[in-house]
């Protein structure tokens, strides 16, 4: 027993060494490239950490959104970015922003280092046992109409923070496309094998993403992890070179983006209406409404970070000029 | 008659009309416009039906989903959330009935529904009594911001936007972190129990320092206020109008109400307040001079909220001996720069819709060519001068005189010289606009309906000196001001 | 300790030096194709050892029936996404290692 | 669990440092994520501290908000970077740009 927890003990702390590593690393590198790829390396290590917290929920919303989708966005974003300024004859090296501080260069480290100092000892000053909520959480547990405690939390319990997240999330959409398109689109033609590949994973990232919906109720999961593999599919589809094109500015397809925002603030009136609370669902339909929101949600959340991978605005001002 | 409206679930609308009609607005692209204009109207008659309510019942708590804090999120409205609800109704009318001028048919659409979650968030951020449920406002309003700010494009729009962007979400994950300690250290995220629970110790300084921080980041304060003049001089004028008015304020309401429930009463705090009151004089009289120094109209604006927040933090250091007067002066003063400002950024986009460019030097007989453009920007700039009798003037006298009685005199040089120097600014402005260009410009016409909205914005905002009494009551019901009070 | 206990002991070593030699592959070897090479073992043969390593330690066979399909779903992204690499590095002219 | 809660805190400086450092965008970007990281870091190591075995799972869910909200905040500022990088050519924010 010795053994294995001196073997858990020295892995936690390689691991913490190796994110904090790999923290330094992929900021200070000089090319940009290593940086993303570093970055994708530093999420799953994340996911790992979050696995020996005890955190799985969170280990599935980090590997999915936090390295996986978070990189691809990165990845597109810099080869975007190396065709603007290849067109524009630009390069960039590793720069200091001369702006902030330039007087204070040498301060700022030192600033910081007072502040990790500071906030470290202010971590180690917490009560050593502290039950936070945990004993809340158990005892309304039953009332929630799901038997995982994350889901309860972010479905029922601080539901509300959900259904404004589910709107940050669309409004960031919405400034995307409001920037308006970011390159002039070229169509790739896939080789065999990407082919091949995204033939066969498409349908098991769905139902991956249907069981992660499904499981969610009683074991982690749930709409967030379930939407990001669902919008690895579509990614997948978009590398491929499919284009939704038209279909973005369609009536259907944008109900599918507001779905899961816009049935959660419904469902939060309509039970105000009823039965004078926001969001109170009754128990006795509670799993049911958590499993409706999660499946609209799941889609919406699909949708718009796939459209974020996108990040090509709709051509609905043609439609309407 | 009586009982459904008492009963009826104003906060509810407050926050949930305006993010379904975004939504609305967003399906229907050729409806956005009047469902926009539909929900801003609904939402403000909301705030007069909350108003109604808490007068005659008291302050409002609702405990979400009836879990109740700790483990729920509880809203939670009293005098002041409904100031800052009733300000973010006037703009909102105002801005709105002028951006339906404003925006052409391309950007309408892309305008209305990220405007209207702008407003959901800004009236769900003033209601909530959960820190972390602030945290997730904070960031829908922040992202929206930004996403207004840059609607317009072009170089100077886009680079303001970005660094609004990283200045936003910086203050954001500073909060964060401090709300992180908070839980951590007393178990929840609700303020009253947070105000219960906690105590004076490493953990209450540092998440202090942090929120404190991130909020001073994201309110613009003197020296963190960098990101403030380029976005908000260069986002369309309906936008800096909003970002200036409101978005700002938004972030220091959290500061106040967290200092006024948790950290006030903890911190020991005659040297935070003194630090806070420095930065506000330094923000007032920097602001001030380089308004005074800008060419271009817009940014002179834009300088002008960076002083006049300033005000806002002269409160703190008056406040460990008179909370109660202090605050409702602060607060006096936001509501009517919420107005005036609002009313001022409108009348420059007149200015600038009617001669192509906004050149302080180059106004070229505004005031006969466009009346009541000039009418707006005079009047608002009366309220942000504190001439009598305007809004900004009870709010600066109520602080004068707060001031005087402590004998703060260092407080009240630097409250006339900022005065002094906005004359200066405004003034310079109204003179240029009598003048002859050199040249005679083009001119475009502007819609009645922008005229008329930044006049009776910035008519608002000088008859808000008349209801002095009225106001100041309202605020302090369920007496937010009440816990920093230190009795003798 | 059962039998089936050393097994899964045996195979999860064996699995782990797969990943070992893998990882030194990937960092002392000349090239970018002969390091997917190396890299593939420990993904291929390495990963599929210790799968079946906790396989046996399983206590059902739906949990068993989804660590091999943990497996097969990475050899398949694993092959495919080496190839990707591999042919991107010939397009963009990258030269065969030769002694 | 005090060490990762301590790693948190180092990733969030190494985070701010890099933000004020360095001109580029898509770094400052990524610096406010790995910043991201380390706050989240903390908020969920501080959650073992119940004495048992089960974690406090409501930081659990912030995270969960916390990282969504991250990759919204990241795709809005990534697209505003690319619509800056086209219209000066840099990624970069920087005094002189302004009239």
């Amino acid at each position: 027993m010795e053994t294995l927890t001196l073997l858990a003990l020295s892995f936690d702390a390689l691991l913490n060494l190796s994110l904090l590593y790999l923290a330094w690393i992929l900021l200070n590198c000089e090319d940009l490239l290593k940086a993303i790829v570093l970055f994708v390396a530093f999420g799953l290590l994340m996911a790992l950490a979050w696995v020996r917290l005890d955190a799985p929920d969170v280990a599935l919303a980090e590997a999915a959104i936090g390295a996986g989708l978070t990189g691809a966005l990165l990845l597109t974003a810099l080869a975007k970015l190396r065709v603007i300024e290849t067109n524009k004859g630009t390069t960039q090296q590793l720069k200091q922003d001369s702006e902030n501080f330039q007087t204070l260069h040498y301060m700022t480290p030192l600033a910081l280092l007072l502040v990790a100092i500071g906030l470290g000892y202010v971590v180690f000053s917490m009560p050593p046992i502290s039950a936070g909520l945990s004993n809340d959480v158990a005892t309304n547990m039953g009332n929630s109409g799901v038997s995982h405690s994350v889901t309860a939390v972010l479905l029922n319990f601080r539901g509300y923070d959900t259904l404004l997240e589910m709107f940050v999330l669309l409004v960031s959409l919405l400034g995307v496309w409001s920037f308006g398109s970011t390159t002039s689109q070229h169509e790739t033609t896939p080789g065999p094998v990407l082919d091949t590949l995204t033939r066969r994973l498409v349908p098991v990232l769905i139902l991956v993403a249907a069981y992660l919906l499904w499981v969610g109720a009683h074991a982690p999961g749930g709409a967030f992890q379930a939407g990001s593999v669902l919008a690895a599919a579509g990614v997948l589809l978009l590398l491929m070179g499919w284009r939704p094109g038209g279909y973005l500015s369609t009536l259907p397809f944008r109900l599918i983006l507001v779905a899961g925002p816009g049935l959660f603030a419904i469902t939060a009136a309509l039970l105000y209406l009823l039965k004078g609370q926001l969001l109170a669902f009754p128990v006795e339909y509670a799993g049911i409404i958590i499993f409706a929101l999660e499946t609209t949600a799941t889609l919406s959340i699909a949708v718009i970070l796939a459209a974020l991978f996108l990040s090509e605005p709709p051509h609905s001002d043609k439609e309407h000029i | 008659m009586e009982v459904v409206f008492k009963e009826f679930p104003w906060v509810a609308v407050l926050i949930l009309l305006p993010l379904l009609g975004g939504i609305v607005c967003f399906l229907f692209s050729g409806i956005a416009k009047f469902t926009g204009l539909m929900t801003v109207f609904f939402t403000a008659l909301s705030v007069l039906g909350l108003g109604w309510q808490i007068f005659d019942n008291g302050v409002y708590r609702h405990a979400v989903g009836g879990w109740g804090a700790p483990l729920g999120i509880d809203l939670y409205a009293d005098g002041l959330s409904l100031l800052m609800l009733a300000a973010t109704a006037f703009v909102a009318l105002g801005v709105s009935v002028y951006s339906a001028g404003y925006f052409e048919r391309g950007y309408s659409t892309r305008f209305w529904p990220i405007w209207l979650f702008l407003l959901g968030a800004l009236n769900a951020l003033f209601l909530t009594a959960d820190i972390f449920n602030l945290y997730v406002t904070l960031e829908l309003m922040g992202l929206a911001a930004v996403a207004l700010a840059g609607l317009a494009g072009g170089k100077n729009a886009l680079t303001g936007a970005m660094r609004y962007l990283l200045a936003t979400l910086l203050g954001s994950l500073v909060y964060l972190l401090g709300v992180a300690l908070l839980y951590h250290g007393f178990g929840t995220v609700d303020i009253t129990l947070l105000a219960q629970r906690a105590e004076a110790s490493p953990v209450i300084w540092a998440a202090f320092g942090l929120i404190a921080a991130g909020l001073m980041l994201k309110t613009a304060l003197f020296p963190l206020h960098f990101w403030l003049p380029p976005a908000h001089g260069s986002a369309p004028p309906p936008v800096s109008a909003l970002l200036s008015a409101l978005v700002v304020k938004a972030s220091f309401y959290i500061l106040l109400r967290l200092w006024l429930e948790i950290f006030g009463p903890l911190v020991s705090n005659t040297d935070v307040s003194t630090l806070f009151g420095l930065l506000g004089a330094a923000a007032i009289l920097w602001g001030s001079v380089q308004a005074l120094r800008q060419t271009r109209l817009k940014l002179m604006i834009a300088y002008s909220t960076v002083a006049q927040i300033g005000y806002l933090f002269l409160a703190f250091p008056l406040a460990t001996a008179a909370g109660v007067a202090a605050w409702s002066a602060a607060m006096y003063l936001a509501f009517s720069h919420a107005l005036a400002k609002a009313a001022m950024f409108l009348a420059a986009g007149n200015m600038l819709r009617f001669g192509g460019h906004d050149r302080i030097s180059d106004l070229d007989r505004v005031v006969q060519r466009l009346p009541l453009a000039a009418a707006a920007f005079a009047l608002a700039g009366m309220s942000i001068m504190g001439l009598p009798p305007s809004g900004g003037f009870i709010g600066k006298w109520l602080m004068l005189e707060v001031a005087i009685k402590q004998g703060r005199w260092e407080i009240v040089i630097v409250m006339i010289l900022g005065g002094l120097l906005a004359a200066a600014y405004i003034f310079k402005v109204l003179g240029h606009t009598f003048t002859q260009a050199p040249s005679p410009h083009e001119s475009k016409a502007v819609p009645a309906s922008m005229e008329w909205s930044a006049l009776l914005l910035a008519i608002a905002a000088v008859l808000l000196g008349f209801l002095a009494i009225p106001v100041l009551s309202l605020l302090n019901i369920g007496n937010p001001f009440g816990i920093s009070e230190v009795t003798p | 300790m059962t039998l089936i206990d050393y097994l899964s002991t045996i195979l999860l070593i064996a699995g782990a030096l797969f990943f070992l030699a893998g990882t030194l592959g990937l960092l002392r070897f000349p090239d970018i194709y002969t390091r997917l090479h190396a890299l593939t073992k420990a993904d291929n043969v390495g990963l599929g050892l210790i799968v079946i390593g906790l396989a046996l330690q399983s206590e059902s066979l739906a949990s068993a029936g989804k660590l091999i399909l943990i497996w097969l779903l990475v050899m398949f992204a694993g092959a495919s996404v080496s190839n990707l690499i591999a042919s991107g590095a010939l397009q963009r002219g990258i030269r065969l290692w030769k002694r | 669990m005090y060490f990762y809660a301590l790693i948190g805190v180092g990733l969030f400086s190494v985070g701010l440092y890099a933000l004020i450092n360095y001109a580029h965008l898509l770094r400052k970007i990524l610096a406010l994520n790995v910043m991201g990281s380390g706050i989240f870091l903390i908020l969920i190591a501080l959650a073992k501290r119940t004495g048992e075995t089960q974690p406090d799972v409501v930081p659990h869910a912030m995270v969960i908000t916390g990282i969504v909200v991250a990759v919204s905040a990241t795709a809005l500022a990534l697209t505003l970077m690319l619509k800056l990088a086209a219209e000066t050519g840099r990624a970069e924010l920087s005094e002189k740009d302004r009239d």
